[in-house]
């Protein structure tokens, strides 16, 4: 929920620190958004942004308040003008999408103590970084699949972006639903080494069909991979947001990106003069899967929305013990978790992930 | 001779502040072959491109068969009948010889035969005497071969007007000859022909009327029966005196071995033995000539002792020492000068100015350069000495020597060379293209070089040439030395069978 | 009847050469302006903002910060073509000039800041000269062409460089995929006050530096008879092969800088796509600055400033791919422009019709080129 | 291996290999006639954008093509005036056409992104030859672009080998004062292959957009204009060198993927390198002058024509 006006006349005294700047009125705060690349991207960007929009809306906050640049290069010239400019222009909550933007942010966040600086990622000095569980939703999605391929008894697939601890959050947590679901499942991974390639991604989706899969997850953007499979017969979980109009018949379902909970969070911290956290991070309903297609089966559709229920409730732990890498290597003892700050910054494969480029 | 064809008059053309032509008029009638004779950088060629379209003039009309025409481009101008042979050759070199005529002809089949095609080369080349491998691509052809080349294309278009600039400079006597002859049926059957050319001799024998341009305008105009060499000479280099050289003294040269060829063989650019067998010595103080028709291996052999090609087999040796194996800069620091056939692109570089080819060779001695700096003072020094002593006539020594003329580029080039003081110079057709007065001028350089103990090879296609200057004369063909022969002991005839390969045994070691 | 001619200038006199890049960058915004004004925006404030962020004080650091890798690129690019060697990977010159640069930086020995400084250096021209020597070598040996072969390197040296930033060398416990920031002690200091990188000094000395070697040296005149022509600098002597490796290698070298320049001038580490482009911008830079290496420098700047006012045209709500439409835009009307530097119209009465548009440039004059 | 995978591998590698290949061979024609357009890319995004516009909006493939072409031919109007007309920097107007088409397709495109069109070149089987084993399946179950695309390959090899136009083409690259003097219109001649390369390069875009895949997306070609740019180099200026060429670059991607799937040790970056590796060796072994060949690069490449310079 978000703060209504009453809640920021409660709030307490503004307080000294970084990451308080005092009471605001939700109608004075003005934010600038700063993204890689296009808004209309169907990725990453576009989720945010939607993000953002949502939880201005909830929070009342007019449209006109938010200021948004787009195609930012991770370099430091650009990345500081464009804060610079967007506080200029009034703006005092700057969302940073990409993760890249942190370090540059982090050096005239000192500058403008009035001015909230909310980055995407881990930790970072100065500013109030947001980061997301991801994993819990990647893991139904790994589940559902393994039990949809379970009859055919193929293995399954996963294309991949980049070699990147974001990506490896999905695929590990993919492939530990599918272990979930059965103890001998694994996930075979291609990787394009690009954020964004319709060929390279093209190539994956296809190599890994040729290798007999028939269900995969993704990490990437384009509707390639969704496309190929469509072409042949094979079916995929749809990444960042909702994929399903991309390729209607191979579409099972889409893990998204819902940061409006979350940047209504902010925003409410913000107007009531609370001191804003050093990181909001959330699960649950901000990473979410959206409604199962038709294309998977009633029986399934429900044991999946049972394991959401499971997890919501602490009752399945993700990345529960024992948890031991792809090379044999211990990860979490047996009756342990994994703490999260490890969970967000993993640089391991979970053992039934058969990925060749593991370091 | 016909009626009057085509009239130009009062053409002017400017280029920036050089005023090519001025005022010139000339009337062309069907049937006669019409020579223009001048200086280089007279405004022959600009007058020429004026016909052709190449160059719209900035005064002036021309009167195609009496009615006023504007030649706004080549294009018209060929469909007018109007045919050019350039100076500058227009040849594609990647494309086969066939191809290149076809090119210009009229035919507008859309499938190209090659056979066919290579056929009617054949024939053309069969029917006037102009031999050429019709498969072969321009690129692989020595220069002469590309003249003819185009001289194909020019009949095989059939132009009502044939404009040739200077094509009897890449050809032998007899090709000429040949040429002319050819030139000749084409205006009895009622063409017109326009022939510049340097050549005096020629130019009475074979034209009708002669017009003279200097300095951009129309300096004299006469039938060629009234044409002597002392009107014409008069008229393109003006009162300017003018001594005829002297043919070569016997004797005098030294019996220090210079250069020594030894067995030498080497490749053309197609991969063919271009030089079989080449054994030879050049003495101190003495101008060798190599005669032979234009594509028999001379390129190859200057190239071989300049160290731009790599002999297969055999040795070169300089004073006693074998360079075979030198670089290019090594035999230049030995003392080997090489004055190439293509003097603007292989002897100079045309976008840098005066001075700054002034340096070419030496720009890394000491002469020009101190501590990987170069003294462009020294350079500015040494082009005003070259441009007094040789009178080279140019706009500036801060101008690119592409601007300059011909004969000028030529005079920079010899001048260069000269001033490395080296113990042998090749230069190959050094005169080819130059009006009379930059040829006696480069000739008397080279006399005074040999006077000064410098051995010369002397590659030329003009036996009076080798005649005139050489002491001895060496005969290449199809890339074997048919003999070498002391001038005084020889003749036009026997050289000339020479030329055509036969062979004489007679040892001429002087 | 009136004929409009095309009439070649002889001489060009400087503020001509100044002042024609200007009118046409003018004459860009207009059709740019047009453009706004009809999908609707007020081309007025786009444009006002724009000013208003490259006259800034911040404005003109973040220029000159966004245009410091543009300037040692365009100089890489730049002394390349002063022989016709096109180099087009100074992209991976450049990643592949901070790897080393920043390899020492991290994990080489601890030593004072100046000598680790010129390690540094030392390390970012070798990691530059040695991708653009991959392709020095093969053009030099075989005439392999050296376009193709710098830009398929392109994309092996970032390949690599993403290796190491999203792999072994990215930075502890953080996401970003960059390497941590290297010691303070091998910051370069600013310029005084001003908030300028000292390394504005180093591509300053460099750019003179090359000017002064393309205008007195023995190999800068080597440079220039070879990229003339090949056969008469092989008739002088001239090792053509050995040139072709020294010019790649310095020009590589030179990309390899920029490297050097975000170590240990601007962000003091490395991260994922480092070069972002800056090889292929330099070489719009290189053409537009003549390949003269000191307006290089003024160029690289103003592309700098470029990259900063396309985010000051977004804040007024245009898109930012009019930006960039606004970029290609004024390169395109500069260069065309161009030919009204070499050329001046004529206005003629003649009797006749108009030439065919396409013979429309026969009036010529002396050549210069 | 198994023939499926075979079949996979090939058709693939054809797919990518048309989609790069209409934007190679128009440029071999524009760069034979010595017009060099680096900005490909921004042409491919043009083509590719304006394609998908009027899928999503009228329904009609053929007419996304007819456009297409339209645009790309527009664009290369607007080239060659300022490359041939105004004789300037071809290296500079390439990069400002890139980033010319880079930005307006983006902005044009916006209302598409996102959007599904549904209408795309589907694959169709040509009855009887995609019976063939191996062979069929792979190339003959292919879009009607690719299709078309076998047709241009030899027409295209006839037309510049063996026609007189073609003659006058490579004549053109070469050295352009020739066929001035002998009555050919040289400026019109280069107008016209240099719209003809920008329009073949905006259908190289609409296989990206049309049938590739099916959707728009910002700078969706991702680095395709510069591949096709280093084909048209590493095939010589010789189209069949360029379908050899196109098809080695796909076919190594794909099985780049296939074996980063099977060989453990190694960064997936090292596959994903190893086209560009493979591009390297093979344009040494292919262009080395090891046995003294000449260059075959138009002589007269980037040079603007000019009757009275000299
Ligand atoms: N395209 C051009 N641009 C500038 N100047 C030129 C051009 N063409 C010719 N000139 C100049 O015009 C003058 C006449 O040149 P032209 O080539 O007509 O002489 P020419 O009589 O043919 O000489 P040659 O005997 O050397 O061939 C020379 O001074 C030359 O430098
Ligand atoms: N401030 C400037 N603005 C625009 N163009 C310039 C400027 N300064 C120089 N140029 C151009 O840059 C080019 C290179 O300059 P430079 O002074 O090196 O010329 P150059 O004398 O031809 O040099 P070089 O003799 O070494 O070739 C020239 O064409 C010149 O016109
Ligand atoms: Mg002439
Ligand atoms: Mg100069």
């Amino acid at each position: 929920g978000c703060g209504s006006k009453e809640d920021t006349k409660e709030g307490s005294a503004p307080s000294e620190g970084k990451n308080t700047s005092g009471a605001v009125d939700m109608s004075d705060i003005k934010i600038g958004e700063i993204e890689s690349y296009v808004l209309e991207d169907g990725g990453w960007c576009q989720a945010t942004h939607a993000g953002v929009v949502a939880a201005m809306e909830n929070c009342g906050i007019p449209e006109e308040n938010l200021i948004t640049l787009e195609n930012i290069a991770e370099d430091q010239a650009s990345v500081q003008a464009a804060a610079e400019q967007l506080i200029d222009a009034g703006c005092n909550v700057i969302i940073g999408a990409s993760t890249g933007y942190a370090g540059y942010l982090s050096e005239i966040a000192d500058e403008y103590p009035e001015v909230t600086f909310a980055q995407w990622g881990t930790e970072t000095e100065g500013l109030v970084a947001y980061e997301l569980r991801s994993y819990e939703a990647m893991f139904v999605a790994g589940y559902v699949c393994e039990l949809m391929s379970q009859d055919e008894n193929t293995q399954l697939g996963f294309s991949a972006s980049m070699n990147e601890f974001s990506v490896r959050t999905a695929i590990n947590s993919y492939a530990l639903g599918a272990k979930y679901a059965n103890e001998k499942a694994t996930v075979k991974v291609a990787c394009a080494d690009s954020w964004y390639d319709v060929d390279k991604e093209k190539q994956c989706a296809q190599s890994l069909i040729d290798a007999g899969i028939k269900y995969m997850g993704m990490e990437a953007t384009s509707p390639s991979i969704a496309q190929t499979c469509e072409d042949n017969g094979a079916y995929c979980v749809g990444y960042h947001v909702d994929k399903k109009e991309d390729a209607p018949d191979a579409v099972l379902f889409s893990f998204t990106w819902n940061f409006a909970p979350i940047f209504e969070e902010i925003f409410t911290d913000k107007a009531n003069g609370n001191e804003l956290k050093a990181l909001y991070y959330e699960g649950g309903e901000c990473a979410k899967l959206t409604e199962f297609s038709d294309l998977v089966p009633e029986d399934i559709q429900k044991k999946g929305k049972e394991l959401q229920e499971k997890i919501n409730a602490g009752e399945v732990q993700v990345y529960a013990g024992p948890l031991s890498d792809d090379k044999g290597k211990e990860l979490v003892a047996d009756g342990q978790t994994m703490d999260d700050n490890t969970i967000l910054l993993q640089d391991f494969f979970v053992s039934n992930v058969e990925c060749a480029w593991s370091k | 001779m016909g009626e009057l064809i085509l009239e130009m008059k009062n053409i002017t053309k400017t280029f920036g502040s050089v005023v090519a032509n001025k005022d010139v008029s000339l009337q062309l009638y069907s049937g006669e072959i019409h020579a223009l004779l001048g200086e280089n950088g007279a405004g022959k060629s600009t007058l020429m491109n004026v016909l052709t379209g190449i160059y719209r003039p900035d005064g002036g009309a021309v009167y195609y068969k009496g009615k006023k025409v504007s030649i706004r481009s080549p294009k018209q101008a060929v469909n007018m009948g109007i045919g050019m042979v350039h100076q500058h050759f227009r040849l594609i070199p990647t494309l086969s010889v066939a191809e290149n005529v076809y090119l210009y002809s009229e035919d507008r089949k859309f499938m190209l035969n090659q056979k066919k095609m290579e056929n009617v080369i054949l024939e053309c080349s069969e029917k006037f005497n102009l031999s050429v491998d019709g498969a072969a691509k321009v690129w692989q052809l020595s220069v002469g071969e590309q003249q003819r080349v185009e001289i194909i294309k020019l009949l095989y278009r059939g132009a009502e007007i044939l404009i040739l600039d200077e094509p009897s400079a890449v050809l032998t006597p007899q090709e000429a000859e040949e040429m002319f002859k050819t030139l000749r049926k084409m205006a009895d059957a009622g063409k017109a022909v326009i022939v510049i050319s340097h050549k005096m001799n020629e130019v009475m024998n074979h034209a009708n009327r002669i017009t003279v341009l200097k300095g951009g305008m129309v300096e004299d105009t006469m039938l060629a029966e009234d044409a002597t060499v002392e009107r014409l000479t008069k008229a393109v280099v003006g009162d300017r005196e003018f001594e005829e050289i002297l043919p070569k003294e016997d004797g005098g040269v030294s019996k220090e071995c210079v250069l020594e060829l030894n067995a030498l063989e080497a490749l053309n650019d197609k991969g063919l033995a271009a030089l079989k067998n080449i054994t030879m010595q050049v003495h101190k103080g003495e101008i060798f000539g190599i005669a032979g028709v234009a594509g028999n291996g001379q390129r190859e052999l200057s190239e071989v002792i300049a160290g731009l090609r790599p002999a297969v087999s055999g040795s070169v040796v300089l004073k006693g020492r074998d360079v075979t194996k030198d670089s290019i800069k090594g035999r230049i620091q030995n003392g080997i000068s090489f004055i190439p056939e293509d003097r603007l692109h292989m002897g100079l570089v045309p976008g840098l100015n005066f001075k700054e080819n002034v340096i070419l060779k030496e720009f890394d001695t000491k002469k020009y350069c101190r501590h990987g700096m170069i003294d462009y003072s020294v350079a500015e020094h040494a082009a005003n000495r070259f441009v007094a002593e040789h009178e080279i006539k140019n706009g500036g020594i801060d101008l690119p020597v592409s601007l300059m003329s011909g004969g000028n580029q030529q005079k920079l080039l010899i001048a260069r060379e000269v001033d490395t003081k080296p113990s042998l110079i090749v230069a190959v057709y050094p005169v080819r293209g130059l009006d009379i007065g930059a040829a006696d001028a480069i000739r008397e350089i080279l006399m005074e070089e040999s006077r000064n103990g410098t051995a010369v090879i002397l590659i030329s296609e003009e036996l009076e040439e080798i005649f005139k200057m050489c002491d001895r004369v060496g005969v290449l063909c199809n890339g074997e030395l048919m003999g070498v022969r002391k001038v005084h002991e020889t003749d036009f005839n026997e050289i000339g069978k020479m030329m055509s390969g036969e062979r004489s045994e007679v040892a001429a070691h002087a | 009847m009136r004929k409009i001619r095309f009439q070649k200038r002889t001489d060009i006199s400087m503020t001509r050469k100044i002042l024609n890049p200007i009118v046409f960058v003018l004459l860009a915004l207009v059709f740019c302006g047009i453009f706004l004004a009809i999908v609707g925006f007020n081309p007025i404030e786009v444009y006002g903002k724009m000013l208003e962020k490259i006259f800034s004080v911040k404005g003109f650091q973040k220029s000159i910060v966004a245009g410091l890798p543009l300037m040692f690129t365009g100089l890489a690019v730049a002394f390349g073509y002063r022989m016709n060697m096109n180099n087009i990977g100074a992209d991976g010159q450049y990643a592949m000039g901070s790897i080393l640069c920043v390899w020492f930086a991290l994990y080489g020995p601890d030593m004072p800041a100046v000598p680790k400084l010129i390690i540094m250096f030392i390390l970012a021209l070798a990691g530059g000269a040695f991708i653009s020597l991959l392709a020095a070598i093969p053009k030099a040996l075989w005439n392999v062409n050296e376009t193709i072969l710098t830009m398929m390197l392109n994309y092996v040296v970032l390949l690599f460089l993403n290796y190491l930033m999203y792999g072994p060398w990215k930075e502890e416990g953080q996401m970003v995929a960059q390497t941590a920031k290297i010691d303070e002690r091998y910051f370069l200091p600013d310029i005084g006050n001003t908030g300028i990188n000292s390394i504005l000094i180093i591509a300053v000395i460099l750019a003179v530096g090359i000017y002064f070697f393309h205008k007195k040296t023995a190999r800068g005149y080597q440079m220039e008879v070879i990229r003339r022509s090949p056969s008469a600098a092989r008739y002088a002597g001239m090792n053509v092969k050995a040139n072709i490796i020294f010019v790649l290698a310095v020009s590589g070298a030179i990309a390899g800088l920029a490297g050097f320049a975000q170590v240990g001038g601007i962000i003091h580490r490395v991260q994922a796509d480092l070069p972002n482009g800056a090889g292929y911008t330099g070489i719009v830079i290189a053409y537009l600055a003549y390949l003269n290496p000191l307006v290089v420098l003024i160029v690289g700047f103003l592309f700098g400033a470029l990259q900063i006012s396309a985010v000051a045209v977004q804040i007024t709500g245009v898109p930012s791919q009019i930006a960039m439409m606004i970029q290609g835009s004024i390169m395109l009307f500069v260069i065309a422009g161009e030919f009204f530097n070499r050329y001046k119209i004529v206005i003629q009465k003649t009797e006749k019709t108009l030439p065919e548009k396409t013979e429309k440039k026969q009036e010529g004059g002396v050549s210069h080129e | 291996m198994s023939s499926a995978l075979i079949v996979s591998i090939i058709s693939t590698a054809i797919l990518y290999a048309v989609s790069v290949l209409y934007a190679a061979i128009g440029e071999i024609f524009a760069e034979k006639a010595g017009v060099m357009n680096l900005g490909l890319e921004g042409v491919m995004l043009m083509g590719a954008v304006s394609g998908y516009l009027v899928a999503v909006h009228m329904k009609n493939l053929a007419l996304a093509l007819f456009v297409v072409i339209a645009v790309g031919a527009v664009l290369g109007l607007v080239f060659a005036f300022v490359t041939v007309t105004l004789q300037a920097d071809q290296t500079v107007a390439g990069m400002a056409m890139l980033t010319f088409g880079t930005g307006l397709s983006g902005f044009i495109g916006k209302e598409v992104c996102g959007v599904n069109a549904n209408l795309a070149f589907e694959s169709i089987a040509i009855p009887g030859l995609s019976k063939i084993p191996i062979i069929g399946p792979s190339v003959f179950n292919q879009n009607l672009l690719v299709y078309a695309m076998y047709i241009i390959i030899p027409v295209s090899m006839i037309y510049i080998y063996k026609t007189r136009p073609g003659m006058i083409l490579r004549a053109l690259g070469e050295n352009p004062a020739t066929l001035d003097s002998a009555g050919y219109n040289v400026f019109a001649l280069r107008y016209g292959y240099v719209i003809f390369g920008s329009a073949m390069t905006a259908v190289s875009g609409a296989c990206v957009s049309l049938a590739y895949t099916n959707f728009w997306s910002d700078n969706m070609t991702s680095g395709k204009g510069w591949i096709a740019v280093a084909l048209v180099v590493f095939a010589s200026w010789n189209p069949l060198l360029a379908v050899f060429g196109a098809l080695l670059f796909g076919a190594i991607s794909v099985i780049g993927v296939d074996i980063q799937m099977v060989f453990s040790a190694l960064p997936s970056e090292f596959y994903s390198a190893l086209p560009y590796v493979a591009t390297i060796v093979a344009l040494i072994f292919t262009t080395g002058n090891f046995r003294k060949k000449r260059s075959t690069a138009p002589a007269a490449l980037c040079i603007p024509y000019n009757r009275e310079e000299r």
